[in-house]
């Protein structure tokens, strides 16, 4: 950015950047090296329940594919990533997720797990819990290709006391599963204090998220992606708790003294659906025209929210807050299940239209939202139901939308022209005029 | 005070000259390879119209996909905000506004300032984009033109399934052998495009007056399906192509 | 008029029974989102349970800004038809766990297109799991109180007894049926077969299994001509365009077996009566043959394929797929697979809202090529 | 058993009509032509025009097989086969050891396995959205004013990396083409973005079967030598071409018909 903003920015200290940084790194030596040192190696699409894997000491867990970030790095139309959906697709996986064939394609490939580093790994065991179901496919197709067992965890969408106890055996019935597969022995203690652990980081990331109501918002949308990565895989671990604190305490001084993660506000943007995650320089458009994404759900996700009766999202509170004290497996297990299915919120159906769009309004009005950019990602089966019905209610509540079209995972999909336009007519409609353009695209996420 | 405006679309080139009240010229010419120089003769053969000298003319706005290296002194626009200025200016009752093109079809809302209050457009796919109603066209060995004239004279209702501009091909070649009469099948294209702007329009909270712009405006058939598919009316301007350009030149004066 | 007329007509106008049937018992009609449903149930309590389906209509019907270009069109064809008000008649909707997609429908439907009942059974993604059946007990459980709740009345063991016995009766006779096609020269097209399947979703079990009765009799008098030509099996997404069927056959092809959750699959698997009735519906439930979302962490899919390849003598599969269809998409290289390693030719065929006979007449001619090694 | 058996095969494509006349296992003469406004009179014409350079007459022709995609208006044909299976048959006239046939025509683009004998077992055909993808070099020799044979040269020039296409419909071809010239890209990396992508289209089907050696290119894509090349190079594989890939489906359309002949007669005999 070369023109001076509204607001000071600042990068986040080095102690956030570099701790994270190292948090990743260790989570990757982790997926590398546990087996070596007598631990388990896992993988599957979706991160839930890791704590309970945790219980058997330090694990690797490489995804399927590359992480994500990697997709990241490798850049739209990257010849390897699309060699990878190539892959996939001459498989007989056309058409289906962009994200999973990306991944799939490189276990097709087999530069997945080390493949292409030489030091090749091989996981025990698939551990897919319930995503979308395009994931939960694509861990069992994840474990066809490698000749590995399936472990599959599945959480209703209701919040009753049927999917709790539901639930619940099953994760208990998991630990034995595990211990019958892989003779590795279970441990009660470790359990607890990545139960604690994991439970923690979530919910202050949603106390993170909680702060990013103020004006000027002291986050970017873009470092947030980048500062949220240990989150992703790692929330149970000490580091990635104590990490959480103390981003949470650095974004505290900088609510305060009016630091800002975009140098203009002129218009707070929300950005719905994930993102297309081989651009994620995209999440900074904006700031050319003095906006700035906010928030959207995705931001929020992995994050531990609660929801009060008239749909605001305020933040889950931590074990300690709420005075329990995990003593047992059976309250781990407890506290994980309840992660899922909030007490206070049983038997109310947050996943209808209804409640989803008033969830996103509420969100609009606490965070200051003047306009939704929603990404309608080709392929993508999961995070696009609902949403042009939630367009439409976002419509008719008088607030700005517009939309773009790509993929999550499938660079093939990326027209940038054609997605430049579309982000150029809403910013146009919202009356904003360039003012700037990035200085060398995603430099922003300080990585 | 005169101001110009030139949109660039994927088929054709418009350029208008209009003064505080009126179009004075205009001119429409296949857009070439070489952005400049179609933009150099658009605007000259509009100048000419006009009998106006390119001195004169105060402010120039450019549009449109190639809208943003013309080779001209000029600011650029996005579409979406010439197709709103075009429609207020020509029709100061408008409200909605929807464009289909070659390749883009976009609506859009207006408020009484002519700034977009909802705008929704086609997603990656030819089907019901004008250059859909020209490949059809090419089959039916009709001119993009006549194919509004050969639909007038169906008389036995038939429709296309598929909206896939390719396979739609394959079932309109077959619609013909199977001894399809060669009207009904244009009649049939005609409404498949109809149908779709219908459904861009239901997207949208619509508001009289209801502007039907861009190439395919062109075809009555079309702009008549497309009134009963909304069951509203909606007003076809004379030269519903300009409309985009003639934004864009309002848009350079009114900065 | 015959049986297989009647069939014909419920096929054809899929609405018309459903309404008369109202008009006649003054009961309530209910309209069914996936084939993994205590249909036993709803029967019991006095109710129609008719099959949500697509027209097989131009999507532009659909209106787009419901659901995107990406979406399931077999989903959206099924909604547009809410959307034209073709299903005024039904009194509520219900919906199992299946697809995110179905899914989508029934909360659309609620929204767009209100009833007065609507009720979505959360049941078990796999089947496969431990806990599943004691879930799926406790969901049917709390289904059949907010069932009594609606309509105001208990629904009593004796009526669902009778319920389970009118329905494996039904599947009993349809196995019949199906089986017919096994032989050379069965008087039951295809066509007919597929009519007849779906026909069992769209009226009354009991009148269904008297048709069926009656087309036994008929087909067991007389015998058609031998029929050659290869031999077929249908798989896939959810299908019920008759349109398909019909062009297989005009191009010399014979679908003598198929797995549709609209066809045969419909039919699978009787109730073992237990003292807990809820028990043994969801027992049926649970060990029927899945759909690939409910079908990990084993696959067990491909074991009952090996089963019907057997005994249906197919030699060659066309693999039938709904434009974005995840669950069966995601599935087709291990389908595949199973059927390559068996020597049998497979097709796969992305389906659209109507059969594009222009795009898919050259594939399915090419593949019957090369069964008959032309 | 007939000693001296004539056949003949028409094979009508989207754009581009073939006849072969066949008498025994030897060629006797072809025609290749452009299809017309009416397919029947094409199909008639192509016929006339091979028999021409013959001294035999149309009663003399036992028996005629229709194919490609405008086959069902070969009205005069004994019998119709899809142009899968003629290729496939063709390919193995020219080149016994084919096991490997790529024909792409202007709609679809089909790749096949086949037998000894040239029959096919096993074949895939594009994916929807990829249908058409052949037109394309078409639409862009028509924007340039360029035949489709120059297109394979000009490309070829290239050696730096081409910008990637958007993988969206063949009917923004031409837009798309035109966008890169504005942003200045020369013609000759323009031609060679859409060989590459057509390739890659193209192998990505491929790879959807078994690459068997020995690989024969057929249809009217053959001829440019731009995407030839670039298979040849991504796959490793020297491609078989004979001396006119588009007339391979109509001669295997006469061989078929040929043992259909046979077959017909061998039933009467009976």
């Amino acid at each position: 950015m070369t023109t001076k903003g509204d607001f000071e920015t600042r990068s986040f200290s080095n102690e956030v950047w570099s701790r994270m940084k190292e948090l990743r790194r260790e989570r990757y030596k982790l997926s590398f090296e546990a087996q070596t040192k007598g631990g388990l190696c896992v993988t599957g699409f979706a991160w839930g329940y890791l704590p309970l894997l945790a219980g058997f000491g330090n694990f690797g867990n490489p995804s399927p594919g590359t992480d994500f970030t990697r997709i990241a790095r490798e850049g739209a139309g990257s010849e390897g990533l699309v060699k990878f959906v190539n892959l996939a697709e001459s498989r007989g996986l056309y058409p289906v997720c962009g994200a999973i064939a990306a991944h799939l394609g490189q276990v097709f490939a087999g530069t997945s797990f080390g493949g292409s580093t030489g030091n090749k790994i091989m996981p025990d065991f698939v551990f897919q819990p319930q995503g979308c179901h395009a994931q939960y496919k694509g861990g069992q197709i994840c474990a066809d290709l490698l000749g590995l067992p399936l472990l599959v965890i599945e959480a209703p969408f209701k919040n009753t006391a049927n999917s709790r106890s539901y639930l619940y055996s099953q994760l208990a019935e998991a630990i034995e599963w595990i211990e019958k597969h892989t003779r590795h022995k279970f441990n009660d203690e470790l359990f607890i204090e990545a139960t604690r652990h994991d439970i923690h980081s979530r919910v202050m990331w949603a106390k993170i998220c909680e702060l990013m109501k103020a004006i000027p918002a002291p986050m970017s949308y873009r470092q947030a992606m980048s500062l949220r990565l240990p989150l992703v895989a790692y929330a149970y671990s000490k580091g990635t708790a104590e990490y959480m604190e103390m981003l949470y305490h650095e974004m505290q001084e900088r609510v305060k003294n009016q630091i800002s993660g975009a140098p203009f506000e002129k218009k707070r943007l929300a950005h719905e659906g994930l993102h297309p995650l081989y651009r994620p320089d995209l999440l900074r458009w904006p700031e050319e025209y003095g906006a700035a994404f906010n928030q959207g759900e995705f931001m929020m996700a992995f994050g531990s929210f609660r929801y009060t009766s008239d749909g605001h999202r305020i933040p889950g509170q931590t074990l300690e807050e709420r005075g329990i004290e995990l003593k047992s497996r059976e309250d781990a297990l407890k506290a994980l299940v309840e992660q899922r299915y909030p007490l206070e919120e049983e038997n109310t159906d947050y996943d209808s239209p209804e409640w989803r769009t008033l969830h996103f309004l509420r969100m609009v009005e606490d965070w200051h939202i003047d306009g939704v950019m929603v990404h309608l990602a080709r392929r993508c089966a999961a995070l696009c139901l609902g949403i042009l019905t939630r367009i439409q209610d976002i419509r008719q509540a008088g607030i700005p939308v517009a939309t773009y079209e790509a993929s999550e995972g499938d660079p093939k999909e990326w027209n940038e022209s054609r997605v430049r336009e579309d982000f150029d007519r809403f910013f146009d409609s919202l009356g904003l005029k360039k003012i700037a353009s990035l200085d060398g695209g995603d430099s922003g996420a300080d990585e | 005070m005169l101001s110009a405006g030139i949109d660039v679309g994927a088929e054709t080139t418009k350029a208008v000259v209009v003064d505080d009240r009126r179009v004075l010229a205009f001119s429409v010419v296949p857009s070439g390879w070489e952005t400049p120089s179609s933009v150099r003769t658009a605007f000259n053969q509009a100048l000419k119209e006009a009998g106006v000298e390119e001195k004169s003319i105060t402010y120039i706005g450019t549009t449109g996909m190639g809208g943003k290296n013309t080779g001209l002194e000029a600011q650029y626009f996005t579409d979406s905000i010439c197709n709103a200025k075009g429609a207020l200016w020509s029709f100061p009752k408008a409200r909605t506004v929807i464009d289909i093109g070659a390749e883009q079809s976009q609506a859009m809302t207006l408020d009484g300032e002519g700034r977009i209050v909802q705008y929704t457009r086609n997603d990656q796919c030819a089907a019901g984009a004008g250059a859909f109603l020209t490949e059809m066209a090419s089959i039916l060995e009709l001119n993009i033109g006549d194919i509004s004239r050969a639909a007038l004279l169906s008389r036995n209702k038939t429709t296309i399934n598929s909206t896939c501009t390719i396979f739609a091909e394959s079932e309109v070649i077959s619609l013909i052998n199977e001894g399809s009469d060669k009207n009904d099948v244009a009649r049939a294209v005609c409404d498949a495009v109809a149908l779709k702007a219908a459904g861009l329009l239901q997207e949208l909270k619509i508001e009289k007056e209801i502007i039907f712009i861009g190439g395919v405006a062109q075809n009555a058939v079309i702009a008549d399906s497309l009134k009963s598919g909304i069951g509203q009316e909606i007003i076809v301007p004379q030269e519903p192509r300009l409309i985009t350009a003639i934004g864009a030149a309002r848009a350079a004066l009114t900065k | 008029m015959n049986a297989l007329d009647k069939i014909h007509d419920i096929v054809n106008s899929p609405h018309q029974f459903a309404q008369d049937w109202k008009l006649k018992t003054g009961g309530k009609v209910i309209g069914i989102l996936c084939s993994n449903l205590p249909e036993e149930l709803i029967y019991a309590a006095g109710i129609l349970p008719v099959r949500l389906l697509g027209a097989n209509e131009p999507e532009n019907i659909t209106r787009s800004y419901i659901f995107q270009s990406g979406f399931c069109s077999f989903a959206r064809d099924c909604f547009a038809q809410a959307l034209q008000g073709r299903y005024k008649y039904i009194d509520g909707i219900i919906f199992s766990q299946c697809c995110p997609h179905a899914r989508e429908v029934f909360l659309d439907w609620k929204r767009h297109v209100p009833v007065n009942y609507s009720y979505e059974i959360t049941g078990p993604m796999s089947l496969q799991n431990t806990y599943a059946k004691g879930y799926l007990v406790r969901e049917l459980e709390e289904f059949q109180k907010s069932l009594e709740k609606w309509l105001g009345t208990q629904i009593d063991k004796k009526a669902i007894d009778k319920a389970i016995d009118i329905h494996n009766t039904n599947r009993r006779l349809m196995a019949q049926i199906y089986g017919t096609l096994k032989a050379e020269n069965s008087s039951l097209s295809e066509v007919d077969l597929a009519e007849i399947a779906l026909a069992g979703m769209l009226i009354d079990r009991s009148e269904h299994n008297l048709l069926l009765e009656e087309i036994l009799k008929q087909i067991s008098k007389s015998t058609g001509s031998a029929r050659t030509g290869p031999r077929l099996m249908l798989l896939g997404s959810v299908n019920n365009n008759m349109e398909l069927i019909r062009f297989i056959d005009s191009l010399g092809g014979r679908v003598v077996v198929d797995d549709y959750c609209t066809g045969y699959r419909y039919y699978q698997t009787e109730v073992v009566p237990e003292e807990n009735r809820l028990a043994a519906i969801a027992g049926r439930l649970i060990n029927k043959p899945p759909c690939p979302l409910h079908d990990l962490p084993e696959r067990r899919r491909v074991s009952y394929y090996a089963k019907l390849v057997e005994e249906c003598k197919v030699a060659g599969v066309i693999y039938t797929m709904q434009r974005q269809c995840d669950a069966h998409g995601l599935d087709y290289p291990a389908v595949e697979t199973f059927f390559k390693t068996k020597g049998i030719p497979i097709l796969k065929l992305e389906l659209d809202y109507t059969v594009p006979v222009g795009q898919f007449r050259t594939r399915i001619e090419a593949f019957l090529e090369m069964l008959t090694a032309t | 058993m007939i000693d001296e058996i004539i056949t003949a095969g028409i094979d009508i494509g989207s754009s581009s009509a073939q006849a072969v006349i066949l008498k025994n296992n030897s060629i006797l003469s072809f025609s290749n032509m452009n299809v017309g406004v009416d397919k029947k009179e094409t199909a008639a014409n192509a016929l006339n025009k091979a028999l021409e350079k013959t001294n035999i007459s149309r009663d003399d022709i036992k028996f005629i097989v229709g194919t490609g995609y405008g086959r069902y208006q070969v009205s005069f044909a004994n019998k119709n086969v899809t142009e899968i299976t003629c290729h496939a048959r063709g390919a193995n006239y020219f080149f016994p050891g084919a096991r490997t046939v790529l024909d792409m025509g202007g709609q679809d683009c089909k790749a096949m396995n086949c037998d000894e004998e040239g029959r096919v077992t096993a074949f895939v055909m594009n994916e929807k959205c990829a249908a058409g993808t052949g037109r394309s070099m078409e639409v862009i020799a028509r924007l340039f004013g360029i035949s489709l044979e120059d297109i394979g040269p000009m490309s070829l020039e290239v050696q730096e990396k081409t910008p990637q296409l958007g993988s969206s419909c063949v009917v923004f071809a031409k837009s798309e083409a035109l966008r890169m010239i504005r942003n200045g890209i020369p013609r000759n990396i323009v031609l060679a973005a859409y060989c590459d992508a057509l390739v890659h289209r193209i192998l990505q089907l491929i790879n959807r079967i078994e690459i068997k050696e020995e690989l024969v290119i057929s249809g009217g894509i053959a001829k440019n030598t731009g995407v030839v090349k670039r298979i040849e190079k991504s796959l490793g594989i020297q491609a078989h071409i004979c001396f006119e890939p588009q007339i391979v489906g109509a001669l295997g359309a006469a061989i078929i018909a040929k043992k259909m002949f046979q077959e017909n007669n061998e039933k009467s005999e009976k």
